[in-house]
């Protein structure tokens, strides 16, 4: 640390001190008053009032100005010390927060992202706050900072961890079932550790060369790799799906090959998938034969044969905020060994006997409040992003649970 | 009725004076003093209802983990204890129970502008009432929301929050057409010589509290609306996917919530303002500022709404003001509370329960008022948002403010209009029970506010269960109290000693016909003459 | 009962205070209403374009002359004139029940277009014009619901006077009934120009 | 109560006012939509306001007697707009500065 940075806890705590102080001093003030005239009029040794004045000018002058002075401190204090709050340091570790019922996840400008938020000590941060679904509360008690986390706003907070070690983050405002699970970690670690972390963990396809040339020629500004929708089609599972395309405006079925991929790099318009806009430029004479070569073998490979991870998607999906994995009963029910049981389900407000099968499971996921396990509340929230693969993937991955 | 000098044990009074008894004379009598019975019991009723559902929720909170419902429940517990609480006890409570019954009589009247209407408001009070009940255990079953019904959860939610938020709405109008009812009665109806200056302060202060019910409770009552448009209609007015904002959502709740916490202390500052001088025999210090502070509260408190909104994104200039605003709006109750304790300097106190109550209300208040202080400033807000240090803070000014006033109010006038009083010692044992047990209770709930615990939350980690564990032992010793002092009050209002026309040596117009009221109020015009706190001439009981 | 006394100035005192609480009942909408223009300019204007100035200067001139004839009434009530004041009563339900034909046509024509709120055309279209239209129809139907209560209370105090029991010596029920007529009126001469003309 | 008997001696508002006041509200009905039409840019909404408020002005005054009423109620007339305000106002503290 080049010159000390003001904490958010060290800008916040004196204001408590001087307001909490002041409040203190006026409650005994004004508890030893009473406490006094009770005793000392009590009617055993007062029979009779001694006075009958109903008011004095410059009593309620004093009183009225004291409280006005005292408060109008009170108020510029709290102000000016919240603007701390509000006031980012240049240079900030930029991270994003992303909420959902019920789990938080954080992303690193990196493309990482992880359950925990790992920060490097003496480093300010600055937490970008975005919710999928309704409102949350990142609440960080030890740097006493707290914004609420809404959807479609772009709210921020920031702080330095000065020591290292794990601060709990909790969601504050109230957001369902299970809100008071909503808790997570900041992990704060010497700069050269998190920097370490930062680049160990990063994205393991990152070290792949084609990876480097998608990345430049901006093919990823419109194909996904992660599944997600954008203007073309993903490149998550690519290699060997099936899909409709216009050849010259007339439409058929192929399945994505070698020559497939390579017409669609050098020359886009040939085939259009269907529902994409034919808007791809050619990058015929862009990227050389090897190049290509290059981005193929890495559909090949990583991007298609790579599977999804289900577990680690049920994670990052906040599947587990409410289904455990070891058979206990949480919000919802536990993933364990669920395949292949039967339950009884409430369909349309009947209940009925139902088997875990892919359909099922299918439909729980997308559709949660179509069939509601029977004595579990019918609170799972719609994940409405996630792609048919990721879906899949899922469902998969409870299938294996044994 | 010449029958109240031949007294037998207790006279009839409007209990039968006008020869109509049963069930029918009284849920479809105009008297404001059977309305006032009326709204007396049930909010006593929906007292003990949210009470119980409390105790329910610090028995689960006892310890970590589940103790004895689950996630779901516990939600459910809180929203359905902070529903009936605001909206079935507190807003109605003590202006609507005690100021139907003593209101009209402080000011020399025989009824209120309006008796049907005011019979009208309490079908409505009845009619939302069963509407709130009934959403529990229909459609996806009791709402899990909070009574703040923040969106966009309040919209996606399973739960029958619908038919919860309409009965709502319903309850709000009760509580208009109480306000209106008000405001006329004490503009019109007031009788020869009571000037605004010889106002007693109860009647001042249900001024103030009907103007705030006129002019915010409508904005909740279309916000509501708003949330099943957007449940039932998709109207995506909240909806950030659909241009929506949820934050003007909040923006409208509190502009009708944060008034309503003034509708609810309003009258219990009147209640004190009326029982203080008494017990000391002593001019009310300050009256006119008193009088006058009321009106500020109302009219100041109307612009402060944006301290609920710190942490939800608002603007940094709209925290500016409404933090600025918040500070103003603490100095009347400053000048009230230095009022208060200056009318005690060389009175002659006695201390009996109503007095009893109304000293540990200038206390608890003052806690829960200077806890608000820390709330409303930014910097020290944020951290304590959304916590348990703002529910005991609010618990603090409502139940040991508004609660202990409603409490003092019950022990103060309940004998004129029952003719009959309760035993003293029991009533100040259950006091001393309550008092002791709501602050072990709320204290600590703000300690662990203050430690970082969120509000709301049905689990927590292991370093609040100290504290919890006290708070919930707390609530037991505060149970204790409320038994004690509950039942001591109807066993004496229903078979204690009768009481005379003025047991306590007041000076305002109620003490001054018979106990009970006839159903007239008064026998011809009354005619004032003196201040609602000269107590010359009036005998020392 | 002998505190049964009248008390007319009392009466308007309560309705006056009752409207005050109608107006902030919409009011919230208004709150609404300016925030939303404020941040999506073009979407009101090009959204308020689809809206019929001819059906909303046609309702807003009949709602004025409905306003008058309500007002005609108290006069004639006054003078004594028990046959006009009941004429002049039928006439304001007259305007009434055209404001809402109007509104009728105005309202099926717009969902005809698949204009309405949570209408997967709006859910399509730009954030802007599904608040807009949303606030439109909470507002004009809050406003609806609102000319048809008072619609209904003149028509029972029409029934009053025609029984005689509102008469020149005691006819505050009437003013009282056309008071709450002329605030539906009032909340229309904003809704008109908000709605239907900034565009 | 007997001194304020006399403040409701009763006004009758005669036809033509009322016919007058009813002519007048027209023509401002023509001037809003007239003035909407003019390319005015933002102004356009301050000056439909503005016509509005004197349509209402003239139907509160004249149509719904407040011209004669006891002064208290258009104290509490004012009460209630300046409530009204300052509701909408003080939402653009936040609306107009996020
Ligand atoms: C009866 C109800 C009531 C009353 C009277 C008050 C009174 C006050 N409140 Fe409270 N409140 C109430 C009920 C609530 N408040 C809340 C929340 C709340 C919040 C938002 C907290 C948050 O969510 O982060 C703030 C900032 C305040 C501030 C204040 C202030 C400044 C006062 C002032 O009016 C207090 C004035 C009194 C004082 C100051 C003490 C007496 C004076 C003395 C002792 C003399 C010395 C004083 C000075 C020098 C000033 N309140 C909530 C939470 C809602 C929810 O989220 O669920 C509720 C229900
Ligand atoms: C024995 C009496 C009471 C007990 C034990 C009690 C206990 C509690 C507790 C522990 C909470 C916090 C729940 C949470 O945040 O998880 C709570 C919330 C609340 N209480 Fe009480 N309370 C009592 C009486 C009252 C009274 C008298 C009032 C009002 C007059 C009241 C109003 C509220 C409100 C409004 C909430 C907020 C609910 C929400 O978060 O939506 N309570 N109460
Ligand atoms: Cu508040």
């Amino acid at each position: 640390m080049e010159k000390h940075l003001m904490t958010t806890t060290e800008a916040i705590d004196p204001v408590f001190m001087f307001i909490l102080g002041s409040c203190l001093v006026l409650l005994i003030g004004i508890t030893a008053a009473m406490v006094l005239f009770v005793v000392r009029y009590h009617r055993s040794r007062a029979p009779e009032p001694t006075s009958q004045v109903d008011g004095s000018l410059w009593l309620e002058v004093v009183w009225t100005a004291f409280p006005t002075l005292l408060v109008l401190g009170m108020f510029y204090y709290g102000w000016s010390s919240y603007l701390t709050l509000r006031d980012v340091p240049p240079n900030a570790l930029q991270v994003t927060a992303v909420g959902r019922m019920w789990s938080w996840n954080f992303l690193y400008q990196n493309g990482k992202n992880s359950p925990k938020l790992y920060v490097p000590v003496g480093k300010p941060v600055q937490v970008a706050l975005e919710s999928k679904d309704v409102l949350h509360g990142f609440y960080v008690p030890a740097f006493r900072v707290k914004r609420d986390v809404v959807p479609g706003m772009k709210n921020h907070v920031w702080f330095v961890a000065p020591k290292p070690g794990s601060y709990d983050i909790f969601c504050s405002q109230y957001c369902g079932t299970s809100h008071s699970a909503m808790i997570a970690t900041i992990e704060a670690v010497p700069a050269e550790q998190f920097e370490a972390w930062l680049k160990e963990t990063k994205a393991t396809g990152a070290q792949h060369p084609a990876l480097a040339l998608l990345e430049k020629h901006g093919c990823l500004g419109c194909h996904s790799l992660d599944g997600s929708q954008k203007v073309g089609p993903t490149f998550q599972g690519i290699w060997g799906r099936k899909t409709d395309v216009k050849t010259a405006g007339k439409e058929h079925e192929i399945v994505v090959d070698e020559a497939y991929l390579k017409r669609s790099i050098v020359e886009p318009n040939a085939d259009v998938v269907e529902h994409f806009p034919p808007v791809m430029p050619a990058f015929a004479g862009v990227l050389t034969e090897e190049e290509i070569r290059l981005i193929i073998d890495y559909f090949k490979t990583s991007a298609g044969g790579a599977k999804l991870d289900g577990a680690k998607l049920a994670r990052e999906k906040g599947c587990l905020a409410c289904h455990s994995l070891d058979g206990s009963k949480g919000v919802g029910p536990s993933f364990k060994a669920i395949f292949g049981t039967k339950v009884k389900v409430v369909r349309n407000g009947k209940p009925e006997m139902a088997t875990v099968d892919e359909t099922y499971l299918k439909e729980s996921i997308l559709k949660p409040s179509a069939a509601v396990v029977d004595g579990f509340p019918p609170v799972m929230p719609v994940e409405d992003d996630l792609s048919p693969d990721e879906v899949s993937a899922l469902v998969q991955f409870i299938k294996e649970l044994k | 009725m010449s029958s109240a000098e031949s007294r037998q044990p207790v006279a009839e009074g409007f209990w039968g004076d006008t020869g109509k008894t049963g069930l029918g004379s009284w849920i479809f009598s105009t008297d404001h003093k059977r309305i006032g019975l009326l709204y007396l019991y049930s909010v006593t009723g929906f007292f003990l209802v949210g009470v119980i559902l409390g105790l329910l929720i610090r028995i689960e909170l006892m310890a970590p983990g589940k103790t004895i419902v689950d996630a779901q429940t516990y939600n459910a517990l809180f929203t359905v204890h902070g529903v009936v609480m605001i909206f079935l006890f507190i807003i109605p409570g003590i202006p609507a129970s005690f100021g139907n019954l003593v209101m009209p009589i402080q000011i020399g009247a025989r009824d209120v502008a309006f008796p049907r209407l005011n019979l009208f408001s309490w079908w409505l009070y009845a009619i939302g009432a069963l509407v709130v009940l009934t959403s529990l255990f229909t459609g996806g079953g009791a709402p899990d929301t909070g009574w703040t019904f923040y969106v966009p959860f309040s919209a996606r939610t399973g739960t029958n929050v619908s038919l919860a938020v309409f009965g709502v709405f319903i309850l709000g109008f009760s509580s208009i057409l109480t306000g209106v009812n008000f405001v006329t009665t004490i503009h019109r109806l007031r009788a020869d010589g009571m000037n605004w200056g010889r106002l007693p302060l109860f009647t001042w202060s249900l001024y103030a509290t009907a103007w705030v019910q006129i002019l915010a409770t409508p904005i909740i009552a279309i916000t509501l609306v708003l949330v099943i448009a957007e449940r039932v209609l998709g109207a995506g007015l909240f909806d950030p996917g659909r241009g929506g904002d949820p934050i003007m959502f909040q923006h409208l709740f509190w502009i009708y919530s944060h008034p309503a916490v003034y509708i609810m202390i309003l009258p219990a500052m009147g209640v004190i303002s009326d029982i203080i001088p008494v017990f000391s025999r002593k001019p009310i210090f300050g009256y006119k500022m008193i009088a006058a502070s009321s009106i500020g509260i109302a009219a100041a408190g109307s612009l402060v709404w944006g301290h609920h909104m710190y942490t939800s994104g608002m603007s940094d200039t709209a925290i500016m003001v409404f933090s600025f605003l918040t500070f103003i709006v603490a100095i009347p109750s400053a000048i009230k509370v230095f009022n208060w304790v200056s009318t005690l300097y060389k009175g002659s106190i006695s201390l009996e329960a109503p007095m009893l109550f109304a000293l540990s209300f200038v206390l608890l208040f003052s806690i829960g008022g200077l806890s608000g202080l820390i709330l409303g400033a930014a910097a020290t807000d944020i951290h304590v948002h959304d916590t348990h240090f703002v529910v005991g803070h609010f618990h603090y000014v409502m139940f040991g403010g508004t609660g202990f006033a409603f409490f003092a109010a019950a022990h103060y006038w309940l004998p004129k209009f029952f003719g009959r009083r309760y035993k003293e010692k029991p009533a100040i044992v259950g006091w001393a029970f309550m008092f002791v047990g709501f602050n072990v209770l709320y204290w600590t709930m703000q300690v662990l506010g203050m430690h970082g615990m969120p509000r709301r939350y049905y689990d927590y980690l292991p370093e609040f269960a100290p504290l919890n564990f006290v708070a919930t032992v707390g609530s037991w010793i505060l149970a204790t109290g409320l038994v004690i002092v509950l039942v001591n009050l109807v066993k004496g209002l229903k078979s204690g000693e009768p009481v005379g026309e003025n047991p306590w040596g007041g000076a305002t117009l109620e003490w001054q016909i018979a106990t009970p009221p006839p159903t007239e109020n008064f026998e011809g015009d009354p005619v004032v003459t003196h201040g609602p706190y000269d107590f010359k001439g009036v005998v020392k009981p | 009962m002998s505190h049964e006394h009248k008390d007319n100035v009392g009466a308007k005192l309560g309705m006056w205070l009752f409207l005050f609480t109608e107006l902030l009942l919409f009011g919230g909408l208004f709150i609404l209403y300016s925030v939303y223009l404020s941040r999506y300019p073009h979407e009101f204007t090009s959204a308020g374009k689809e809206l019929n100035v001819v059906f909303g200067t046609t309702n807003t001139v009949v709602l004025l002359t409905s306003s008058l004839f309500a007002a005609m009434a108290v006069t004639s009530i006054k003078r004594g004139e028990k046959k006009t004041t009941l004429s002049l009563l039928v006439a304001t339900l007259a305007c009434a029940a055209t404001f809402m034909v109007i509104k009728y046509f105005e309202w099926t024509a717009k969902i005809h277009h698949g204009i309405y709120p949570g209408s997967p055309k709006l859910a399509a279209g730009p954030p802007g014009e599904s608040v807009f239209f949303s606030l439109y129809y909470i507002t004009t139907g809050l406003h609806g619901i609102h000319v048809l209560i008072g619609g209904a209370l003149l028509a029972w105090i029409g029934t009053k006077v025609q029984g005689g029991r509102l008469n020149a010596g005691n006819n505050v029920m009437l003013e009282n009934g056309t008071l709450y007529w002329h605030l539906v009126d009032l909340v229309w001469i904003f809704i008109f120009p908000l709605y239907y003309l900034i565009l | 109560m007997s001194q304020e008997s006399a403040e409701h001696a009763e006004h009758i508002v005669s036809y033509k006012t009322l016919v007058g006041v009813w002519v007048a509200l027209l023509v401002l009905t023509v001037i809003t939509v007239a003035i909407t039409r003019a390319e005015l840019g933002a102004l356009k909404v301050w000056s439909a306001l503005a016509v509005a408020s004197v349509k209402s002005a003239l139907v509160i005054a004249v149509f719904m007697h407040m011209k004669y009423e006891a002064r208290l109620f258009r104290i509490i007339l004012l009460v209630a707009l300046v409530t009204l305000a300052t509701f909408i106002g003080f939402t653009f503290f936040d609306v107009l500065y996020r």
